[in-house]
């Protein structure tokens, strides 16, 4: 199976005069097997980027090939792909078994053929008893499930998703993504997954494609979006709760660089920081990575605010100085409203650039 | 592997490589797509329209093929012969009375079918059959039940309510003869009203009547503040395309009253038909046509600068 | 917005009190709906087992066993009658196909398809609606002959069908707009053609507003006079309505008795028509905007 | 299936001689008629009142009209008078041979010497009244017009029996009838009832206006008054009113011929019981038609009827087959006595056959209604000899016909009038003065056309 | 302001004949000030519970008391409610201003006094410069914010939510559960809060009010109903990912009770467990509770299966002899389908009869 190359893709939609720029020069390639992951903000533009990848949308510039060939001027019809719609899209007027076998009918596949076809995938699915039910009468996830089996029994060269998740509730999430993953990895075909859940960005991908405003800002295997985020974007969208930032500004104290924010006074340990002495910088800290001290006078004072017990964790949230931030505490911590104060290791804050948003150390 | 095992993929007979095209032949086949609706209403409606603007412009006798050129004569006769006057007048009051009381009627209908629990379905079947069955029918009917030998409603006007005399024709009376068409098309044509109404009633969703309740509206201001606003856009839809069909309405009142008694019942299309084959004065009819139509498009103009039933609030649901 | 009024049910009963209200106008409202909207097919239906002279010398509510009668249906049973019957259904049936073919052809381009002016277009069409039909039999006639339809009942379907026309794709055009592009587009993506797409998956979606459009057409056909009048000169060719008003003109011996009998058989396919379809017919009229 | 306008190689013939029997008699006659010639028939039915009209204008304003149709002379006047009509000598010479002379009793079929119908038989008006109901509630026949309504009033309130039946069926839709009917009471007034009369009897060659009021409010009146009587007059026209009678509704009426008997009689055997059977004999047997009883004071001499309304067929000259319409009637007519009567059968009691054998003819007289209904031949006779021969042309300048009065003839003014008056949308002075001005206005009119 | 005491409540559908127990039995107290959240699967009852006491349906039987008012059988209107929507309920043909004033104008306030109140809540939500605009113009959760207003402006006695939150994307629910529990502390009145989400659940409430089937299961504080659940379902529906349950047996071994599952056996130190001797048990673990060692013969042998790294953690799946099981590992943590053992404290073992599922230890 082919990889999928997009190159210098750049889609501007023409709505009554005024130009959106809806994807912006994006460069993007997805090896055979690999599941890509595109993540952003509600209009970033990744609907617009499967659409083109999909043949549903023409690119405005840019190319996309498959393998070697070159699809960007073929309709979507020649393209051999399977697309999962956030909308589910079954079609309302056929059974689960119809829908599944439209596709194989379409391709003229005798009908024996198509039952045996659609029974296997139904098996992989677990929805083998629900073959002959109407989609109206399954729950969203059986209901995915099905748009699934029928893009699975096509053994389509691409598999696309556009959120396919979206409407689905937290469990019922966790539940079907095993069987994406499931699956994809059966199909072996290069997949591009879009959604705007983090999370379920990281959980899937071999790599996360975080876009914004239509261009990719990062793409990378997830730990290193996690933990290396490149841009002061990517650390907020990824991640739950999302870091928290403050204002600082990077001082040279006896040829180290020191960061500033506030009162308070930290000393980097990381290399290249010179060159931005005296420079404004964004200060991010992932909540998971800040200790919460008893003794009000340990660190920055923080009067406690709320407690979100989740059960093997808590989200306390805190008023600082520095506005509310909101820290991952253990399940057992009660803030009860009282004073306490933030400790955080200097190894794990992250400097931005203050006006690019640009990651320094 | 589809084609490992070789099965050959075969595509759908014809792929048009739609996005491939230059945008031209999206418009090629857009237009394609209405082709033949234009074919039709080139036949139905443009044709004869413009035959019967060129018509009116000629002095024509029903039964001579032969036409002299008239110019504006007809229309300057039409302005001036006075049952042209006194038939748009009445035009516009059988407009006007039909349109509202089938409204009202037909609103009405629609909000009582939409609550009713028991027998709806059957009541709702019997209550749109009347705008199903022939107009002939209705006819028929109607002055089968207001005959005075044997008609029940002409009995009950009669003897009950005391309208009209024992041996009267309500149908053939100067004073009943235009309300009762107004009646009788009401019975037929209010259930326009209610299909669309009743459709737009079902499709409101219970929680905006519960999120009402919630904040202590009585029925009367749900009615109000919600059934209302939510019905609007059809509302004015349906009341122009009542409005047009009323006015340009032959059928029922020649049948039931020929125009009469007297000229008590003749509307304009009345007046055209009657011109046309009693009068035998064909290019005349065609300018009291063109006259009717002049009318109804400015009064459509009109309409549609004040109430715009085109732009329609945008819903959540 | 401006004025308030004091809570509580209307005129100011406890919302309990407003609901018995409220019931009970519903129960009178039911009650009056049931005695006008259903009483005149019940008095055509008593009619037409009445014996005919009764019918037109005295009022009978019931055809007690003494007047009671099948007789005034054996007027169904002259070959012209139905004939005449038989037209209409044709003519019906025909109109509903074509008007419904027509109609979601057009709906579906203006619905999915780009191209200059399409909303104007459907709001142009309904202009034809304001023209008075009673004089353009002349030209009409004109126009049949020469396109060779004349006295053909595919000719009255074609111009009941264009009559039809102008509200079928404004409804269907609508109602397309309502089904979600995800579903064509999932079509295509399984390999399927435009065409195809169309037929597989939004046409068997249109039910309710086919049916909606089937109704209207329906409604326009049944009812025809004028047109069948100009197009269909032959007894044998013609329809209901002015086959009838042809067999009273001429028929010297045709009592109302007779006539409710024939305006039975001619209201049934239209109650069986309303009774089984309404929900889908509720459905397909839920568009809201011209 | 034929075409409406007819193919070029047809016959377009629209008729209004068509119930149940005709269709069959047109039926058979077509298929033979095809056989031995070459022509094709396309025999269409024609609607009664208006209907006809509107389908010949379409024809006519379509370049295609028809070959022939039949309906009474005024109401092709117009087409006459615009030259589309053919003149049918030659075919009614034809018919005349077989069926004796041609017997129109002067109506007008044509200027000079070319006649353009060819005449299948007359309308002859006269009053009809039902004898046992005269005979149970002690009525006389009437003479005047205060007779019939005295019997009117009488009939209308008897009880018993008689509960449901009206005194009088008055046509007061603004059509055929109700015009037929004002003209035959206004002759009946000793007046013209179109409004005309010659300027110079003699010399017959202007005519002028003459209607004089006090005679026509008289007649007016007289309607207003017999309203009372009847059943909604605005839903009897010639259709309704042979229903109605069949039905027995009411016990008087004017009409034609003895076409309410004939209908009665059919209908009477068509029914399947013999009880309903019996009861249709028996009206149709109690069906008594004399002369129209005159207004007070005037004498039946004075009657202005001039001549039945002869109805045939009309072949228009510039349609499409002309020659085989021709040879069409020609063949159904001059064919033999035999075919000739059956006409007449098929619609028994509407028309007197038009040419002077025929009624004496065996066939004629062997019709199978002939055997359970003698009666309706002995009033069929009795409107030739007795109505006809003694009631029309009694006023030798009654005599107007000529092209200006077929103009006032189809003029709709005169129904109109009727309908006003019965239905009080206007006074009778005021009906009068408005059909006053209206007949001045066709008159003129008729002039400037036939001047 | 009153408390909410709802008495056994039960409500049956009768739906074409065959009745349905939606609601069974329920009896629960919500204080003055308190929030209550009602948690459970889909068709548990919950919204059924929640109409009953807004008098949105008529209860079969029972009493619902406001204080000491009885308000079973008041109409709604009569109850001073609010209650907030799954689907949410704006008007579409009123602006948003509009939408916030309706309650008040029904109530009969002057324009002044609506505008006023409407402004103050507006601020409250941060909503203040959408009231010219129409709903359809808004995002989900700028709607449900405006929904919220409209029940705040009118003070109501009771605040109920049905799922409010339940279209909207993960974070636009971090974002908008601090807003609802500062508006719901604002008016100090009880809340009945439903979800089916334990995350909301957990997070919002003063007590979880646990229902399945249409009975109360559990109803507790947050943390006691994830540390101590009283029943196998409690502990399943509570927590993420789910409680992992297996089968085992108790036996009594020289007097103490001991678990075997399998071949391992586990010693008990809880009391009480005497009596259960030689029953079938189910065992629970959460998933939190077990480590996961690199020696495959240090606990129960287990084949890695995937990885969902979530950035501070990672679910992990293997697969064991007793089927699928789920642990939560390090955020580094990157099994490469190789073999491991499984490893946990016997203290943190659930034990539940497995007949009744009640817990047992
Ligand atoms: N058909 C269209 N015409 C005009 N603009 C469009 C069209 N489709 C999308 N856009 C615009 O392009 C931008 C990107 O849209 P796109 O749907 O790709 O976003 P997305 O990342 O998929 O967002 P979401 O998470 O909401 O699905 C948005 O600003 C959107 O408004
Ligand atoms: N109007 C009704 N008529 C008949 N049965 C109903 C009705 N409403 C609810 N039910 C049934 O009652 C049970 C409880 O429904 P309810 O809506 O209270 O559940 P829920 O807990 O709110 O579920 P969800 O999370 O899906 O909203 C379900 O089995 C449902 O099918
Ligand atoms: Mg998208
Ligand atoms: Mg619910």
């Amino acid at each position: 199976m082919p990889d999928i190359e997009i190159r210098n893709l750049t889609k501007v939609y023409d709505e009554s005069g005024n130009k959106i720029v809806a994807v912006d020069d994006v460069d993007l390639t997805i090896e055979d097997g690999e599941f890509v992951t595109l993540v952003g903000p509600s209009g970033c533009g990744k609907t617009t980027t499967l659409r083109c990848v999909a043949g549903l949308n023409k690119p405005t510039s840019g190319t996309i090939k498959f393998g070697d060939r070159d699809v960007t001027h073929k309709p979507v019809q020649e393209r051999n792909i399977a697309l999962l719609f956030q909308d589910i899209a079954l079609y309302p007027h056929m059974s689960v078994q119809e829908n599944m076998a439209y596709g194989l009918k379409i391709t003229g596949f005798s009908r024996e053929e198509r039952i045996a076809r659609v029974e296997e995938a139904a098996e992989l699915l677990q929805i083998t008893d629900q073959l002959k039910k109407m989609p109206a009468d399954l729950s969203g996830g059986q209901q995915q499930r099905v748009a699934l089996g029928r893009s699975l029994v096509r053994d389509p060269e691409i598999f696309l998703f556009d959120e396919p998740m979206s409407d689905l509730d937290a469990k019922l999430k966790a539940e079907l993504r095993p069987v994406i993953e499931k699956v994809t990895d059966e199909i072996g075909c290069p997949t591009l997954y879009v959604t705007h859940d983090q999370e379920e960005a990281m959980t899937m991908s071999d790599r996360v494609a975080v876009i914004n405003d239509g261009k990719l800002a990062q793409v990378a295997p997830p730990k290193e979006v996690y933990d290396e985020p490149n841009s002061q974007f990517v650390s907020q969208f990824i991640g739950q709760p999302s870091t928290q930032f403050f204002d600082g500004n990077v001082r040279s104290v006896n040829g180290t660089a020191e960061l500033a924010v506030s009162d308070y006074r930290f000393n980097l340990a990381s290399d290249g920081l010179e060159g931005w002495a005296g420079e404004d910088v964004r200060v991010g800290l992932r909540p998971q990575y800040i200790q919460v001290s008893d003794d009000p006078a340990a660190g920055i004072p923080a009067t406690h605010l709320l407690d979100e017990p989740l059960g093997d964790a808590t989200h306390s949230f805190f008023d600082t100085e520095f506005g509310e931030v909101v820290v991952v505490t253990d399940p057992d911590f009660d803030g009860n409203g009282e004073e306490y104060s933030l400790i955080f290791r200097e190894d794990d804050i992250q400097l931005y650039d203050a006006t690019s948003g640009v990651r320094i150390a | 592997m589809a084609s490992e095992t070789g099965e050959s993929i075969r595509p759908g007979r014809t792929y048009i490589p739609w996005d491939d095209l230059p945008v031209k032949r999206e418009t090629v086949a857009g237009v394609g797509t209405i082709l033949p609706v234009v074919v039709l209403y080139l036949l139905i409606a443009v044709l004869p329209i413009a035959f019967a603007f060129w018509a009116s412009l000629h002095h024509i006798h029903t039964l001579n093929p032969e036409w002299q050129w008239a110019g504006l004569a007809n229309y300057r006769e039409v302005l001036n012969i006075s049952t042209f006057w006194g038939s748009l007048w009445r035009g516009i009051i059988y407009m006007v009375g039909s349109t509202l009381l089938q409204l009202a009627v037909g609103l009405w209908m629609a909000l009582v079918l939409n609550r009713i629990t028991r027998g709806q379905k059957l009541l709702t079947a019997v209550v749109f059959t009347a705008y199903l069955i022939p107009t002939i029918i209705v006819s028929l009917v109607a002055m089968r039940v207001f005959d005075p030998a044997g008609g029940v409603f002409q009995m009950m006007g009669a003897e009950w309510f005391g309208l009209w005399g024992g041996r009267e024709a309500p149908l053939g009376s100067r004073d009943w003869a235009m309300r009762l068409l107004i009646l009788i098309g009401t019975w037929k044509f209010a259930v326009f009203v209610t299909i669309f109404t009743l459709a737009q009633l079902r499709a409101i969703p219970d929680r905006f009547y519960e999120a009402a309740k919630v904040c202590g509206a009585n029925r009367w201001q749900m009615f109000r503040d919600i059934t209302l606003p939510r019905l609007m856009g059809i509302v004015l839809v349906v009341v122009l395309l009542r409005s047009v069909f009323m006015f340009n309405k032959f059928d029922i009142i020649w049948q039931l009253t020929e125009g009469g008694p007297g000229n008590a019942t003749t509307t304009l299309p009345v007046l055209a038909y009657k011109t046309v084959y009693t009068d035998q004065a064909y290019g005349l009819a065609n300018a009291i046509s063109v006259v009717m139509f002049l009318f109804l498009l400015a009064s459509a103009i009109v309409y549609f600068k004040i109430f715009n039933p085109s732009e329609e609030v945008e819903t959540t649901t | 917005m401006s004025q308030s009024e004091p809570p509580g049910g209307i005129f100011g009963l406890s919302y309990d009190g407003e609901m018995r209200v409220t019931e009970a106008l519903k129960l009178v409202s039911t009650a009056i709906i049931v005695i006008v909207g259903a009483w005149p097919i019940y008095w055509m239906t008593q009619l037409a087992f009445t014996q005919y002279g009764t019918v037109e010398s005295s009022v009978t509510v019931f055809p007690t066993p003494d007047i009671f009668t099948f007789d005034n249906f054996t007027v169904l049973t002259q070959p012209e009658m139905y004939t005449y019957m038989f037209n209409t259904v044709v003519v019906a049936i025909g109109t509903i196909v074509t008007v419904v073919l027509v109609s979601l052809l057009a709906g579906y381009g203006l619905a999915r398809l780009e191209f200059p002016q399409k909303e104007n277009f459907a709001r142009i069409l309904l202009i034809g609606y304001l023209f008075s039909p009673i004089v353009i039999g002349i030209p009409l006639y004109q126009i049949w002959q020469n396109i060779g339809l004349l006295g053909t009942r595919t000719g009255l379907i074609i111009a009941l069908s264009a009559i039809s026309m102008p509200f079928a794709v404004w409804l269907m055009w609508k109602y397309i707009m309502t089904i979600p592009a995800a579903h064509e587009e999932a079509a295509w993506v399984d390999g399927a053609s435009r065409w195809r797409g169309f037929r597989d998956v939004v046409v068997p979606q249109c039910r309710p507003a086919i049916i909606a459009a089937a109704l209207f057409a329906f409604a326009l056909a049944w009812n025809d006079f004028t047109f069948a009048q100009i197009l269909l000169p032959q007894t044998d060719t013609t329809t209901f309505a002015p086959g009838i008003l042809r067999a009273m003109g001429q028929a010297q011996f045709l009592p109302d008795a007779y006539l409710m009998a024939i305006s039975l058989a001619m209201t049934l396919p239209p109650l069986l028509f309303a009774y089984f379809m309404q929900s889908y017919l509720l459905k397909g009229f839920q568009v809201r905007a011209l | 299936l034929g075409g409406g306008g007819g193919s070029d190689d047809e016959v377009h013939f629209i008729t209004d001689y068509y119930n149940g029997a005709w269709e069959s008699l047109w039926g058979d006659l077509e298929s033979q008629f095809e056989d031995e010639t070459d022509f094709q028939m396309n025999i269409e039915e024609g609607g009664m009142s208006g209907t006809q009209e509107g389908r010949l204008a379409q024809l006519i304003q379509a370049g295609n009209p028809p070959d022939a149709n039949t309906s009474t002379f005024d109401q092709v006047a117009d087409i006459w008078s615009t030259d589309q009509l053919e003149p049918v000598n030659d075919v009614v010479s034809a018919i005349e041979e077989v069926n004796g002379e041609l017997n129109a009793g002067g109506a007008f079929l044509g200027e000079g010497d070319e006649i353009y119908q060819i005449p299948h038989g007359v309308y002859v008006s006269n009053f009809q009244y039902r004898a046992d109901v005269y005979e149970e509630l002690g009525l006389d026949e009437p003479e005047t017009f205060s007779d019939v309504l005295e019997n009117a009033q009488a009939i209308d309130e008897a009880g018993g029996p008689f509960e449901d039946m009206r005194g009088y069926g008055l046509a007061g839709a603004p059509t055929g009838k109700s015009q037929d009917e004002l003209l035959v009471l206004l002759a009946s007034a000793g007046i013209s009832g179109i409004g005309l009369r010659w300027k110079d009897p003699d010399a017959r060659e202007e005519l002028e206006i003459h209607w004089p009021e006090d005679t026509v409010t008289q007649v007016l009146e007289y309607i207003k008054q017999l309203s009372q009587y009847s059943p909604d007059p605005t839903s009897i026209g010639w259709a309704d009113s042979l229903s109605q009678w069949v039905q027995g509704q009411y016990g008087q009426c004017y009409h034609l011929n003895a076409w309410p008997v004939g209908v009665t009689a059919q209908a009477a055997e068509g029914q399947d019981s013999q009880e309903a059977k019996e009861g249709l004999r028996h009206v149709a047997r109690s069906t008594e038609i004399i002369a129209y009883p005159m207004l007070d004071g005037v004498d039946p001499s004075e009657n202005w009827l001039s001549a039945p309304a002869p109805d045939g067929y009309h072949i228009f000259s510039n349609g499409g087959n002309t020659e085989g319409a021709k040879e069409w009637f020609e063949w159904v007519y001059a064919d033999s006595m035999e075919q000739t009567a059956s006409f007449y059968e098929a619609d028994p009691g509407r028309f007197l056959p038009t040419y002077s054998d025929v009624i004496e003819s065996d066939p004629f007289r062997n019709q199978a209604l002939f055997q359970e209904h003698e009666h309706l031949l002995e009033k069929l006779e009795y409107v030739q000899d007795e109505i006809w021969g003694n009631h029309y042309g009694s006023v030798d300048e009654a005599n107007t016909s000529s092209p200006e009065s077929l103009y006032m003839q189809r003029q709709w003014f005169y129904g109109e009038m009727v309908n006003r008056v019965v239905t009080d949308s206007m006074g009778v002075q005021e009906a009068y003065e408005w059909g006053y001005s209206q007949l001045e206005e066709a008159f003129a009119d008729a002039q400037e056309q036939f001047a």
